[in-house]
C-alpha cells in the first residue's frame, strides 16, 4: 500500500497553542497544546502517539474546532477554520466523522438512533438510513443490540456505537481518539482493517490517536509523537520505528518491539543461561531518507549463515520480529556457548553488518547501559539510566513517577495499616 | 379539620357549575399549559444556552432575561391579574372570563416555565452536545434533537409540578369571573363553608393531579431506561 | 398562654381585634381612644372574611369586626358555633355603578340608559352577592325564578326574562373592571371599595336603602364568643367605639353614606341573629 | 397598566406597617425555605430513593409518597390553610398571626420541594452512585456526600425557584392576618387601589428575588465548573 | 514470582447466571453471564480476557455485589454474598477496590477530593487523608491536578484518578476492569508493576479485565477466558498462552503472540522469499499440568545447532518470541533455501523436538489451513478457514463479522455516494 499525496496538506496545524488556566498558578496558564506545527495529507493514515495528558485530544479536537486554538491557526481542506461562518463550519463538520475516547453516545437514543443522527443530519433518505444503519451495525457486531439503549451495552459496544456512527455518512476525515481502547484484539483488528479499507477505497484521511503502538505499526503511514504538548517527532512511520531520535519515541517503541530484553530480564536469562547473551537486531531492509539515502542499514540478515559458517552454539531465548508496515523489522537474543576466542571472530564478522548488543556471559558481564548505548535500537523501557531523557518538567510532569513514588506509597500502605485501627478508633 | 359532609348547598344547583367548573379548569389549565409550557420552554432554552459557558452563551441576554423573569414572577397574582388588565383587554377583548383569566396565567406560565426548564437543561452532559456539534448540527438541531430529549425525563417531571401551580393559579380565576374549580370550591365551599362542597372540588383536582403525575411518572421511567 | 396572668385589655395582654382594613382611620383613631382609656388593642388584620370567625372561636382572637348579623347567622348555621354579637357599628348601603370612560366619566347616567343584554359585575362572595342580585332586581335589571333570600344565587336569575347578565367576581376587582373592560357596563360595588377606587358614592345609579327594617341583617357587629358576652373590657372597646371621634373617621372614610348601628343594645342584636339563624336552618 | 404613583394613603401609618411586613414576610419566607426545604429534601431524597430501580427501591413506600404528594399539593393555599387550622391550633397555640402561617407554608412547601428535589435527583449519573457503593458507603453516605452534591447546581436553581413560590404562599398569610409584603400590597395597595402601595410592596418582593436568584446563579454557576 | 496460595478461595462462584431481558425477542432473555463456576485464590493475579461483550464486566460486578446473580452464589473471604446484611456487605465492600471500565469519577470533586473519599468513608485521620492522597496523586502523576475537577482531565488522566481512588484504602481485593485502557504504554507499565507490587506485598488479590494480552501475560497468574456468557477455558496463564484449548482463545494468543504469520503474511513473504518458508515454534520448557505430567513439550530450543549441523542457508523473516510469566514462548519464521531433500531431511530432525509449521516453497506451497492444522500453536487472527470455530450464536453473535459486512458497508458507501445529492435535494 503506497498513499499517494498531494501537494497541499487537507489539514494543517500552524504554531498552534491551547492554553488553559493554570491549576497550580493562580493566574498563570498552563499550555495543553505549545506550539505545534503539523501537516496532514490527504489519504493519509496519521497516528499520534504519546503520554497520557500529552495534548493529544486536544490537538485533535481543533481539526473539527470543538476546540478553538489560543493562538496560531488551523487549516483544513484549504480554508482557515477561524475564518469560517457557522454555516461553513456546520458544512465541514459533516464531512469530518469523530470517534471520541469517552464515546459521547445519545443516552436517550438506541443504538440505532444513534447511528442514524448523523444520517438525518446529513438528510439522508428514510430507506437508505435504515439499511445504511442495518449495515453498518451488522459490521461492528451490534445487530442484535440496535434496540438497546447504550447504558445497556458493554464498553467495547458503546466504542463500536461510536465508530459505527462516526463512519454512518463517510466523512471525508476521520478522527478516531482512542477508538479501539475498550475493544479486544481481534474486533480492534477488525475495526483497524475497516479503517484502511475506506482509507484505501475512498481515500479517507484518518487521524488515529492510540495508545497501541502495535495500532500505528498496522495501519499508519505517518506518525507525530507528542510530548508536553508538543510534537518532539514526526514522519514515515517506517523511519520513526526504525530509528527514532526523541527519547520519548525511543520508549514508546521500545513496548511495542519487545526486541530487547530489559535490565532485569538480562539479569534473569544470565542466571538460567551462562553463556554469550547477544541480542541481534533485525531490519529487513536498509531505511532510507527522503533523499534516498541510506540512513540505516538493513540488519541481522545473514546470522544463520554465519552460525552455521562459524558452527557456534546458539540457544534463541528472546525476542521479536514484527513487521512496520510490511518491513520486518526487531531483535533476538541467543546465548552462544563454545570458545569464547572463536565466539569474539564470529561476532566481529556478524557486527559487520549487523547491529549487536553484547552483553557478554555470566562469568563476564557487560554493564547494561553500557550495552545497549552501543547499539542503535530504541531504547527499552525500563532502561531508565538512559540520561538523554528529558527532565520532566512541571508542565508535563504528569506521568507516573516510577520508583521514588512507589515506595512512598508503600510507606504510607505500610503506615496506614499500623494507623487504620487508631483511625477507626477516633470516629 | 372535621369535615362534616352532610351538605346543606343545593345540589340540584351546583351539580351543573361544578361539571362548568370542571371544564373551565380543564380549559384554563391546558391552554396555559400548552401556550405558557412552549414559550417558557422556548424562553427556558434561550437563558440556558445564554448562560456563560453554553451553547450560544451571550452575558447581555442572558442578564436581561434573567432580570425579566425575576421581575415577573414575584407579583403576586392577584395583582399581575389587575396589572395585566389593560393588556388582556387589548389581547382578548375583555378582562373578565375564563379567556380573560387564561392571557396572564399563560404569561405567568412562560416565565415559571423557563425557570424549571433551564433549571433542568443544566444537567445535561456536554459530550452529548460536543458530540452533536462535531457531526454539524445546528444550535437549534442540538437543541431540538439532543438537548431537550435528554433532559426529557425530568423536563416531563417539571412540567407535572408546573400543572399543580397552573391548577393554583387557575384558582384565582374566580377574582375576574373566570370560574373554574378553584373558584368553585373557594366561592361555594370554603366562604359558605360548606365542608362538602370544597371537598368535592379539591377531591376532582386532586384526582386530575394523581392523573397527571401517574402518566408523567409512567413516562419518565420509560425515558429512564437509559 | 404567657401573658394570661396579666388582664385582659392591660399592656402584656391587650384585647385581639380581627378586622379587615386595619389602617382605616376609624381602626387608627379607635386604637388611639382605647389607649387614652387605659384600654390595650391589638387590631389583627385579614385580607378577606374566612378566618375571622374561626380565629375567635378557637381563642385566637378576643373580638372581630368586619361582618353583618347575616354573614355571622350564616357562619353560625353553617360550623354549629354560637358567636354572639356584642353591639353594632354601621350599615353600608350597596349601590350600582356605571362603568367609565378614559376621562372616568360615568358612561350611563340612569337605570334606563343601560343596554339591554349588556354585562353588569357583582361580588362573588356569598351574602353580598346575594344582595347585589337584590338590589338588581329592585333596579328592575334582573328577574328570578323564584323569591330572593338572602342566599339567591346568579343561578336563581331567569336569564330569559332578564335585560343584564351578571357575572360575579372578586368584590375589589369589580372598580377595576369598570375603567378598563370595555364588555362590562356596569358593576354593584360594595362602599368598602368605592371611595379607595376613587368613585364618588353619590354617583351611584341605584342603591339599597341602609335605614330601613329590611336592612337588619346587614348592620355590621362586633362579635364575640357567647360566654364574652357580659365582659366589661369588650363591653368597654364597643363603647369607646361608638364615640363620636371614632364615627366621624368612620363616616369620613365612607364619604357619608354609612348609617350608625350604635343603637341598637346587644339584646336587640342577638334577637335579630337568632331570627335570621332560624330562617336559615328552616330553609334548609 | 397606568401606575399612579401619587398615593393617596396616608404614609406616615403605612411606613411602619411596611417595615413590619418586610419582617414578617422574611420571617415566613425564610423559615419555611429552611423548615420545608429540609424536610421537602428529605422526603424528595426518598421520593427519587424508592422509584423503581434506584438506591433503596420500594414499590410500595413510593407509591404511597407519590399519592400524598398529589393530594396535598392541588389543594388551593387558602383551603389548606383553613383545613390546618385545627392542626395549626395544635401546634402553634394559635391559628392567626405570622407564626401560625408559617405552619401551612412549611407544610405545603415541603411537598413541593420534594417534588422539585426528586425531579433534579433523577438525571444523576448511576455510575458516580455505584463507585460509592463499591466503597462501602451506606446509602445514607451516598445521598449526602454523592447524589445531593452531584444535584447541587439545579438543587440551588431549585430553591431559588421555590423562594418565590413560598414567597406567593406569604401573600396568603393575610388571611389569617399573618401580614407580610404580599398582603400589604394587595389589602393596603390593590384592594384600596393605591398603585404607589401596591408597587412599592412588590418592588421590595422583586429586589428579593432579584438577590436571590443572583446568589444562587453564582453558587450554581461555581459548582458548574466541572 | 510464586504465589503461595491456600485452599479456600477467596472469591468463587458457583453456577453463576445473570440474566437481562431479551432486546431482540420480547419476552424472553439474554444470558450476559451463563453458568459460570470459578474460584479465584488469595494472592492471584486473575486476569479475564474475552470479546467484548462476553460478560466480563458482569461477572466483576458480581464480586462486590453492584450486579445480583439471577441463579447461582458468589462467595467472597469465606461469606455468601447472598447472605449478608447491608452493613456487613458494607464492611466488605471497603475491603474491595474497584477500577471501573467508564471511570466513575464524582464530576463535582476535585482530584484530590476523589481520593480522598474512601479514606473518608474509612475514617482515617484528616493529616494521614492529606498525606495519603498526596503520595497516591504522585505515583499516578497528578500531583499538580490535584485540584482539577474530572472535566478538565484527559482520557488517561481520569483512569489514574481511578486507579489512585481503588488503591487508596489498600482493598484486600483489587477488581480492575480495563484498568489500562487509556493509558500510554509506559504508564500502563508502571500501573502493573504497583498492581504486582502490591500483590506480592501486601498479598493483594487482583483481578484484573483486560484486552491487552500483553497485560495478562506480564502481570497474572492465572486467566480465565470468556465468551457469550461462559468461561470457556481457565488455567495457569503459562499452561493457557502456551497451549491454548478454545479456538476463541487461540484467537486471543495469536494476537499476542504475533509469532505464527497470517495467511496474507504468508503469501506476501513467498513472492519475497521463494525458498521454503517455516515457522518454528518455540518454547522454552515442557509444559506440566498440575500434577506434572509433560503436556506438552519444549520447542524450537535446538534450531540454531541444527541449521549448523545441516548446513542449511537461512533467513530470518519473521516471528516472535515472549515471556509468559518469566519462560519465553514464541515462533520464528525462516526461509531455508538449498537442496530440496537436504532441507526436507533437516525438517524431520527438526521436527523431533520441535513443532513446525511447514508452508513450503513458492514452487511447492503447502496450503496455509493444512499447514498450521498440523502444529500445536495458537491459531492466528486471519486463520478463519479454522472449522473449530464455534458458530457465533445469536445471544454472543457481537462481535465484529468481517469481511462479508464489511463488502456489504462498502456497498452502501458507494450507493450513497451516489445518492446523497438525491437525498440533499428531496429535503
Ligand atoms: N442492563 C442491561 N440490559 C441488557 N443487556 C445488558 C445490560 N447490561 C449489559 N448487558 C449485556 O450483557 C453483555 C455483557 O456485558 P458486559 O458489560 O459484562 O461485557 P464485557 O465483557 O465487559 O464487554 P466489554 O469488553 O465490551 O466491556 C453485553 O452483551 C451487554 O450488551
Ligand atoms: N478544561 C481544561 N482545563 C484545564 N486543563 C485541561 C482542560 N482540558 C484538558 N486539560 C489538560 O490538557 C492536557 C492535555 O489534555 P488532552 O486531553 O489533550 O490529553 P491526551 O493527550 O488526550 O491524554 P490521554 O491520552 O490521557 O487522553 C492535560 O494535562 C489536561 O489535564
Ligand atoms: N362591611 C361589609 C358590608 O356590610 C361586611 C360584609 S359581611 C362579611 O358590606
Ligand atoms: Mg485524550
Ligand atoms: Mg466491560
Amino acid at each position: 500500500m503506497t498513499v499517494t499525496q498531494s501537494n497541499d496538506p487537507i489539514i494543517s496545524f500552524d504554531h498552534v497553542v491551547k492554553s488553559y488556566p493554570s491549576a497550580t498558578a493562580p493566574g498563570g496558564t498552563f499550555l495543553a497544546v505549545n506550539d505545534v506545527s503539523l501537516d496532514i495529507h490527504e489519504g493519509d493514515i496519521f497516528g499520534i502517539i504519546g503520554y497520557s495528558g500529552a495534548g493529544k485530544s486536544t490537538l485533535v479536537r481543533m481539526i473539527n474546532a470543538l476546540e478553538r486554538p489560543t493562538t496560531g491557526s488551523v487549516t483544513v481542506m484549504g480554508t482557515d477554520l477561524a475564518e469560517l461562518s457557522g454555516k461553513q463550519l456546520r458544512a465541514l463538520r459533516q464531512k469530518i466523522g469523530m470517534i471520541f475516547q469517552q464515546f459521547n453516545l445519545f443516552s436517550t437514543k438506541t443504538v440505532a438512533e444513534n447511528v442514524a443522527y448523523p444520517l438525518q443530519l446529513d438528510h439522508w433518505r428514510k430507506d437508505y438510513q435504515i439499511r445504511r444503519v442495518h449495515d453498518l451495525l451488522e459490521f461492528v457486531g451490534l445487530l442484535d443490540h440496535a434496540d438497546k439503549y447504550p447504558s445497556q451495552l458493554s464498553g467495547g459496544q458503546k466504542q463500536r456505537v461510536g465508530i459505527a456512527r462516526a463512519l454512518a455518512t463517510n466523512p471525508k476525515i476521520l478522527l478516531a481518539d482512542e477508538a479501539t481502547s475498550a475493544l479486544d484484539p481481534q474486533t480492534t483488528m477488525e475495526v483497524l482493517e475497516l479503517l484502511q479499507r475506506v482509507n484505501q477505497k475512498f481515500g479517507v484521511t484518518v487521524v488515529l490517536i492510540t495508545h497501541q503502538m502495535s495500532v500505528v505499526q498496522q495501519i499508519a503511514n505517518c506518525v507525530a509523537v507528542m510530548s508536553s504538548g508538543s510534537v518532539v517527532e514526526t514522519g514515515d512511520v517506517y523511519d520513526v520505528f526504525a530509528a527514532p531520535r526523541d527519547p520519548v519515541t525511543k520508549r514508546f517503541i521500545a513496548t511495542a518491539m519487545n526486541g530487547l530484553p530489559d535490565e532485569a530480564r538480562v539479569a534473569q536469562m544470565r542466571e538460567q543461561w551462562p553463556g554469550r547473551l547477544v541480542t541481534v537486531v533485525v531490519r529487513q531492509h536498509d531505511i532510507t531518507d527522503s533523499a534516498g539515502q541510506t540512513v540505516i542499514s538493513a540488519s541481522g540478515q545473514n546470522i544463520s549463515q554465519l552460525i552455521a559458517r562459524y558452527g557456534v552454539h546458539s540457544e534463541l531465548l528472546y525476542g521479536g520480529i514484527d513487521t512496520v508496515r510490511g518491513i520486518a523489522i526487531g531483535a533476538i537474543t541467543y546465548e552462544f556457548t563454545g570458545e569464547r576466542a572463536h565466539i569474539d571472530e564470529f561476532l566481529a564478522e556478524l557486527a559487520k553488518n549487523s547491529d549487536v548488543v553484547d552483553f557478554g556471559s555470566k562469568d563476564d558481564p557487560v554493564e547494561y547501559a553500557t550495552a545497549v548505548s552501543r547499539a542503535r535500537i530504541a531504547t527499552p523501557l525500563h532502561g531508565r539510566g538512559d540520561e538523554n531523557a528529558p527532565a520532566r518538567d512541571m508542565r508535563g510532569g504528569d506521568n507516573v513517577r516510577g520508583e521514588m513514588a512507589l515506595e512512598q506509597v508503600d510507606d504510607v500502605v505500610d503506615m496506614v495499616e499500623d494507623e487504620s485501627t487508631n483511625g477507626g478508633e477516633q470516629r | 379539620m372535621m369535615v362534616t359532609l352532610a351538605s346543606r348547598s343545593d345540589w340540584s344547583v351546583l351539580r351543573p357549575l361544578l361539571f362548568q367548573s370542571v371544564a373551565q379548569t380543564l380549559q384554563m389549565v391546558f391552554i396555559t399549559l400548552i401556550i405558557g409550557g412552549v414559550l417558557g420552554l422556548v424562553l427556558g432554552v434561550v437563558l440556558y444556552g445564554t448562560r456563560p459557558g453554553n451553547l450560544f452563551e451571550n452575558r447581555v441576554v442572558y442578564r436581561v432575561l434573567d432580570f425579566l423573569v425575576n421581575v415577573i414572577r414575584p407579583i403576586p397574582f392577584i395583582i399581575f391579574l389587575a396589572a395585566m388588565q389593560p393588556v388582556t383587554v387589548s389581547v382578548i377583548g375583555t378582562s373578565i372570563g375564563t379567556a380573560a383569566a387564561i392571557f396572564p396565567m399563560c404569561v405567568m406560565c412562560t416565565f415559571a416555565t423557563s425557570r424549571l426548564v433551564e433549571q433542568n437543561l443544566v444537567p445535561v452532559d456536554h459530550g452529548m452536545i460536543e458530540a452533536a456539534r462535531a457531526m454539524g448540527a445546528s444550535t437549534f438541531t442540538i437543541i431540538r434533537t439532543v438537548l431537550i430529549p435528554e433532559a426529557l425525563a425530568p423536563l416531563i417531571l417539571a412540567y407535572a409540578f408546573l400543572f399543580v401551580g397552573v391548577l393554583d393559579m387557575s384558582a384565582m380565576a374566580g377574582y375576574i369571573g373566570g370560574g373554574g374549580l378553584g373558584n368553585f370550591a373557594i366561592a361555594y365551599g370554603y366562604q359558605k363553608f360548606d365542608q362538602a362542597v370544597t371537598w368535592t372540588a379539591v377531591v376532582i383536582m386532586i384526582v386530575l393531579v394523581q392523573v397527571v403525575q401517574g402518566v408523567a411518572n409512567a413516562i419518565a421511567k420509560r425515558l429512564l431506561r437509559r | 398562654t404567657k401573658t394570661d396572668e396579666a388582664p385582659k385589655g392591660s399592656e402584656n395582654n391587650p384585647v385581639v381585634i380581627g378586622v379587615v382594613g386595619a389602617t382605616n382611620p376609624e381602626w387608627v383613631e379607635f386604637t388611639k381612644q382605647a389607649k387614652a382609656q387605659g384600654v390595650y388593642v391589638q387590631i389583627k388584620d385579614f385580607q378577606d372574611y374566612t378566618s375571622e370567625n374561626p380565629a375567635l372561636s378557637t381563642g385566637s382572637l378576643d373580638m372581630n369586626e368586619f361582618q353583618h348579623l347575616l354573614y355571622l347567622a350564616n357562619y353560625n348555621v353553617s360550623n354549629r358555633d354560637n358567636l354572639q354579637p356584642l353591639g353594632g357599628t354601621a350599615i353600608y348601603p350597596l349601590g350600582l355603578y356605571s362603568a367609565r370612560n378614559d376621562q372616568g366619566k360615568p358612561i350611563y347616567e340612569s337605570l334606563s340608559q343601560i343596554p339591554a343584554g349588556s354585562t353588569v359585575a357583582i361580588p362573588n362572595d356569598e351574602t353580598n352577592q346575594a344582595r347585589a342580585i337584590g338590589v338588581l332586581r329592585a333596579a328592575g335589571l334582573v328577574t328570578l325564578k323564584g323569591d330572593w333570600t338572602a342566599f339567591t344565587i346568579p343561578q336563581d336569575i331567569d336569564t330569559a326574562n332578564s335585560k343584564v347578565k351578571v357575572v360575579p367576581m372578586k368584590a375589589e376587582q369589580i372598580a377595576n373592571t369598570l375603567t378598563s373592560d370595555p364588555t362590562v357596563a356596569a358593576g354593584v360595588i360594595n362602599n368598602d371599595y368605592v371611595a379607595d377606587a376613587g368613585i364618588d358614592p353619590t354617583t351611584a345609579i341605584y342603591h339599597d336603602d341602609a335605614d330601613s327594617e329590611e336592612s337588619h341583617p346587614y348592620i355590621n357587629i362586633f362579635a364575640v364568643r357567647a360566654a364574652d358576652i357580659d365582659n366589661e373590657t369588650y363591653r368597654k372597646c364597643v363603647e369607646i367605639f361608638q364615640t363620636k371621634p371614632v364615627l366621624d373617621k368612620l363616616q369620613e372614610n365612607s364619604q357619608g353614606t354609612a348609617v350608625f348601628a350604635d343603637k341598637f343594645s346587644t339584646k336587640q342584636l342577638q334577637q335579630y341573629l337568632q331570627d335570621i339563624e332560624r330562617q336559615i336552618r328552616s330553609e334548609e
